[in-house]
């Protein structure tokens, strides 16, 4: 208990504080780049254009079964090889866009292919054009069914932006690791101060997802 | 009819994505080897008008986060500065420094790709390493010993030098010479950081941790049942590191540094952050004149 | 000797009450038919008597066993009760054998070729021995129902529970079943409790009717007598309008 | 290709514990993510609770967290090596996932076949084990399927405990080659031979399995 409130003192609180609010910005950044770039990516595999459409989802696929340890590392510590110079805070926000895209355009792809074929047949019977039946019909509904799995999926950001303290991003996981290297003695408290933390945070946007599920149902 | 404009688009879009992959890698290629070409950090330096030194956050008197400011406080900080500082007399400029949290494994990677200008991170010069950066002369006295249990019995290194004993190192350092060396037939095992090593330790996954001294001294201030055996193991100080190359930032670095070992500067650095060390000679470490 | 006892039972979803002070006594070798419009609480009491539903309140005796004693081991009971359901519910992954032969090596350990005899005999008395060895999807509504009342009977049960077994039917698969409900009430000394809304069926095979509304009994009377002239007035309406159809 | 020559024994031991710990975490959060949807099904509002208790907790924290844990604070008192610290983390992260999958899986088999086997004298353990399961991994086998490329994509946390994995020989090859374009590379094309395999076999069930809906 001892510890807790030496490990814990209002100026490692305020440190970690802010490692946390980093962590968010990340997810949040993540989740909206992701978003789109995703959208696109499952859109061209969902309209099943010949050959453009298998090239990008095999693309897309091996991006999808890296590890996103590798991708972060890659980006921080390879790009600039050849030129791609990025803060610490913006290399973790590409790479995460970059693989979060690749995990999203397949629930935006399965969200598309859960509409219901009738949809289509209806609005172009009535002269609207792929585009327009995509844009007015076709996207509102299928995002709708996707918010639940969108939540799902910024609970893995907040959760893989820990993974970032690799290359010394100073969100809450980096931060807490800081904090114990002034003390052995620290380790379990702020191991479980971090885990307390990250799961209040998760915890709330699962609860978010279940309503927003059952509001949606 | 559609199906046709589709199939077209498809086809023209593919050629088109393969051409743009291709293109990029070739770029990337080359691009790569563009980059391995000489950068002057002096150069660089001159016209920011700020030195970026890369320096620790998890180690004890060299560069630990104070949590209060966020910023590293320590020996390799508080020399950065003063380097900086007396590095702008030397160019008739005022230089700035700031500082880059690194790790052990990503320390070179940065400084290759330019993130940073130097490292100030209890980095020991040795000749594999000298192939890939540039050293100043020695800034602090450091050399690898053995950090065990104090009833364990371990003397020095030899005591380990058999397949059924691991030693612990942390990623990127010296003390993977130091025990292929002197240990060969140790098993070793690399971690992440000191935080980890002394874990490990601790767990027992280990019999000893091998590293700098200076580090070794810093574990024990917090771990009573634990000293540091085995004196120094070859003479392996720590130097400043710059990128590969770069005579001209080497140069105004080591005047900077005999400056600062000259007019008192270096001495009161030492005692600053290792005068309260219990077992440190304090005067060992500080330059007479 | 009664085979099933209500004493006072009640039960409740939540706020609904579902059961409202039910008593009731069957007694070994017969078979009571009971009927009532949906949502009367048939299936409720009836799924209650092999503990798929629990009650609350009062007293539930089956073969001997209190059913609302914690202390109870509902698998012990069930051993001996069968029940057969509207949607069949066979195992969709084991074969028409399997289903039948599962229960009885896994609880009585049944030697396996006597088992494989017993199933056999079984399926050739439902009609259905050239399907031994189909899955239960490519079977009819009827076949698979029939193989879900040899699945019970291979248990040797005291007791078999009916509940609904030909609504979820069509038509013409009606009758097969029906036919092999009738033998089994007619050649063996079981007890039989069904839920039906077959009134030839009760007409002719059950000792008793019992009609339910509202999750209470309202009537319980000889089957003669029921057909006749039930004392009840909703049991009297509810016969018409089934009469009418 | 002068690198992977040059550090060809790092890679291929890399690829091994990578496999080594997939394996052994496969097979552990497999069974303890079955007895963990069971547990979330009880009717016994302590067993749910822990069950469900249990699964949030794994689904809403780092793996990372649980992995420094297991390395920093439980091998103080059990001893284990980062290997096994990783890999004990990983089976529980992976078993909240699972679980969630089977506990799917059984919800969408018809209650009906439970009904039956009890009605028909099994016990509801045998129920579960012989009809109810059985079906339930049918129908779980997309997700699971997807639970598993994670789990060997999540495997790289390892390297952050000297796992001796994948991820940890590549950063050790990036950091003394210097080439970390190149190491990176290598270490991802190596993760690609487990998970692009397990990727396409799992569209390939997946689309079979609909096709028989």
């Amino acid at each position: 208990m001892n510890d807790f409130l030496n490990a814990l003192t209002p100026d490692n609180l305020g440190y970690l504080m802010q490692g946390l609010w980093i962590t968010v910005a990340v997810s949040v950044l993540s989740i909206v780049v992701s978003f789109i770039l995703g959208s696109v990516i499952g859109i061209v595999m969902f309209e099943k254009i010949p050959y453009f459409s298998s090239l990008v989802g095999t693309l897309n696929n091996i991006v999808r079964n890296l590890p996103l340890l590798l991708i972060i590392f890659f980006t921080y510590f390879a790009l600039p090889q050849i030129g791609i110079r990025l803060p610490v805070f913006w290399s973790t926000v590409v790479a995460m866009s970059f693989f979060e895209a690749a995990m999203l355009s397949e629930i935006i792809r399965g969200g598309l292919d859960s509409i219901d074929k009738g949809q289509f047949e209806g609005a172009r019977s009535t002269g609207m054009s792929n585009r327009q039946t995509m844009m007015y019909i076709i996207l509102p509904q299928a995002y709708k069914k996707m918010i639940p799995p969108l939540i799902s999926q910024l609970i893995s950001l907040v959760k893989d932006t820990s993974l970032a303290s690799g290359i010394v991003l100073a969100d809450l996981t980096f931060r807490g690791q800081v904090v114990y290297a002034q003390n052995s003695h620290y380790i379990v408290p702020i191991l479980v101060f971090m885990t307390f933390c990250y799961f209040i945070a998760n915890y709330l946007l699962s609860l978010l997802a279940k309503r927003l599920d059952r509001r949606l149902a | 009819m559609e199906k046709n404009k589709k199939r077209l688009f498809g086809i023209t879009a593919s050629i088109l994505l393969v051409l743009i992959l291709i293109v990029a890698g070739f770029w990337a290629a080359n691009r790569a080897h563009e980059n391995r070409m000489h950068q002057d950090t002096l150069a660089r330096v001159e016209k920011t008008k700020t030195i970026n030194w890369g320096v620790k956050t998890d180690t004890k008197l060299f560069g630990l986060v104070n949590t209060k400011t966020g910023q590293s406080e320590g020996f390799d900080v508080d020399l950065a500065k003063a380097l900086t500082k007396q590095i702008g007399k030397q160019l008739n400029m005022k230089l700035t420094a700031t500082f880059t949290p690194v790790n052990a494994s990503s320390k070179v990677q940065l400084l290759k790709n330019t993130n940073i200008d130097g490292v100030a991170a209890v980095m020991t010069i040795t000749k594999e390493r000298a192939k890939i950066v540039d050293f100043t002369d020695p800034y602090f006295p450091a050399g690898n010993s053995l950090l065990v249990k104090k009833d364990s019995g371990i003397q020095s290194i030899k005591d380990l030098n058999d397949p059924s004993k691991t030693i612990l190192i942390a990623l990127g350092t010296t003390a993977a010479d130091t025990v292929k060396k002197e240990a060969p037939k140790a098993k070793v095992l690399a971690l992440q950081d000191y935080a980890s090593a002394m874990q490990a330790l601790k767990a027992g996954q280990g019999q000893a941790i091998v590293t700098d001294n200076a580090i070794l001294y810093g574990l024990v201030t917090e771990n009573p049942d634990y000293h540091v055996v085995g004196g120094i193991m070859g003479y392996a100080p720590y130097g400043i590191a710059f990128d590969h190359n770069q005579p001209g930032m080497v140069k105004e670095s080591n005047e900077a540094l005999a400056a600062l070992k000259k007019n008192g500067t270096y001495n009161a650095l030492i005692r600053k952050w290792f005068g309260q060390v219990q077992g440190l000679d304090v005067s060992q470490l500080e330059v007479t004149q | 000797m009664s085979m099933i006892e209500f004493k006072d039972v009640e039960k409740y979803y939540g706020d609904f009450h579902a059961l409202k002070d039910i008593n009731l006594k069957i007694d070994a070798g017969e078979t009571v038919v009971l009927i009532g419009p949906s949502g009367s609480g048939k299936s409720t009491l009836i799924r209650t008597v092999n503990g798929l539903e629990e009650i609350q309140e009062g007293q539930l005796i089956v073969d001997g066993f209190d059913l609302h004693d914690p202390k109870t081991d509902m698998n012990k009971i069930r051993k001996n009760v069968g029940m057969v359901f509207q949607h069949f519910n066979l195992y969709n992954n084991k074969t028409v054998i399997e289903n039948i032969m599962l229960a009885p090596r896994l609880v009585l350990k049944r030697d396996e070729a006597e088992n494989k005899r017993i199933a056999m005999e079984l399926l050739e008395r439902v009609g259905l021995a050239d399907k031994a060895n189909n899955m239960p999807s490519a079977l009819s509504g009827g076949q698979k129902q029939r193989v879900a009342i040899a699945r019970s009977l291979a248990m040797k049960p005291k007791c078999l529970l009916f509940d609904e077994p030909t609504s979820a039917l069509d038509p013409e698969m009606i009758g097969d079943v029906l036919k092999v409900m009738r033998e089994i009430a007619e050649d063996s000394d079981m007890t039989m409790l069904v839920v039906t809304h077959e009134m030839g069926f009760a007409k002719a095979v059950a000792d008793r009717v019992i009609f339910m509304a509202d999750g209470q009994i309202l009537e319980d009377s000889s089957t003669e007598q029921f057909f006749k002239d039930p004392s009840n007035e909703r049991a009297k309406k509810f016969l018409s309008q089934v009469a009418n159809h | 290709m002068t690198i992977f020559n040059h550090y060809s024994s790092l890679f291929y031991s890399g690829f091994g514990y990578t496999l080594l710990a997939s394996l052994i975490a496969l097979v552990a959060s497999l069974v303890l993510g079955t007895l963990f949807a069971l547990l979330q099904l009880s009717k016994k509002r302590l067993w749910s609770g822990l069950g469900n208790a249990y699964v949030q907790f794994f689904r809403n924290v780092p793996l990372l967290i649980i992995t420094l844990f297991f390395y920093l604070a439980v091998a103080k008192v059990i001893k284990m090596t980062g290997f096994v610290a990783g890999t004990v983390a990983l089976s529980l992260y992976t078993s909240a996932f699972i679980a969630e999958s089977v506990r799917a899986g059984i919800l969408s088999i018809d209650k009906g076949q439970m009904e039956g086997a009890l009605a028909n004298g099994l016990s509801y353990g045998q129920a579960m084990r012989v009809i109810v399961l059985p079906q339930a991994f049918k129908v779980a086998i997309p997700s699971l399927g997807n639970q598993f490329i994670n789990l060997v994509k999540n495997s790289s946390i390892l390297a952050f405990v000297g796992g001796l994995d994948l991820m940890y020989q590549g950063n050790l090859v990036a950091a003394s080659s210097f080439d970390t374009f190149t190491s990176y590379i290598i270490v991802g094309i190596f993760y690609l031979v487990l998970t692009l395999p397990l990727s396409y076999g799992m569209q390939y069930l997946e689309e079979r399995l609909q096709g028989n809906r």
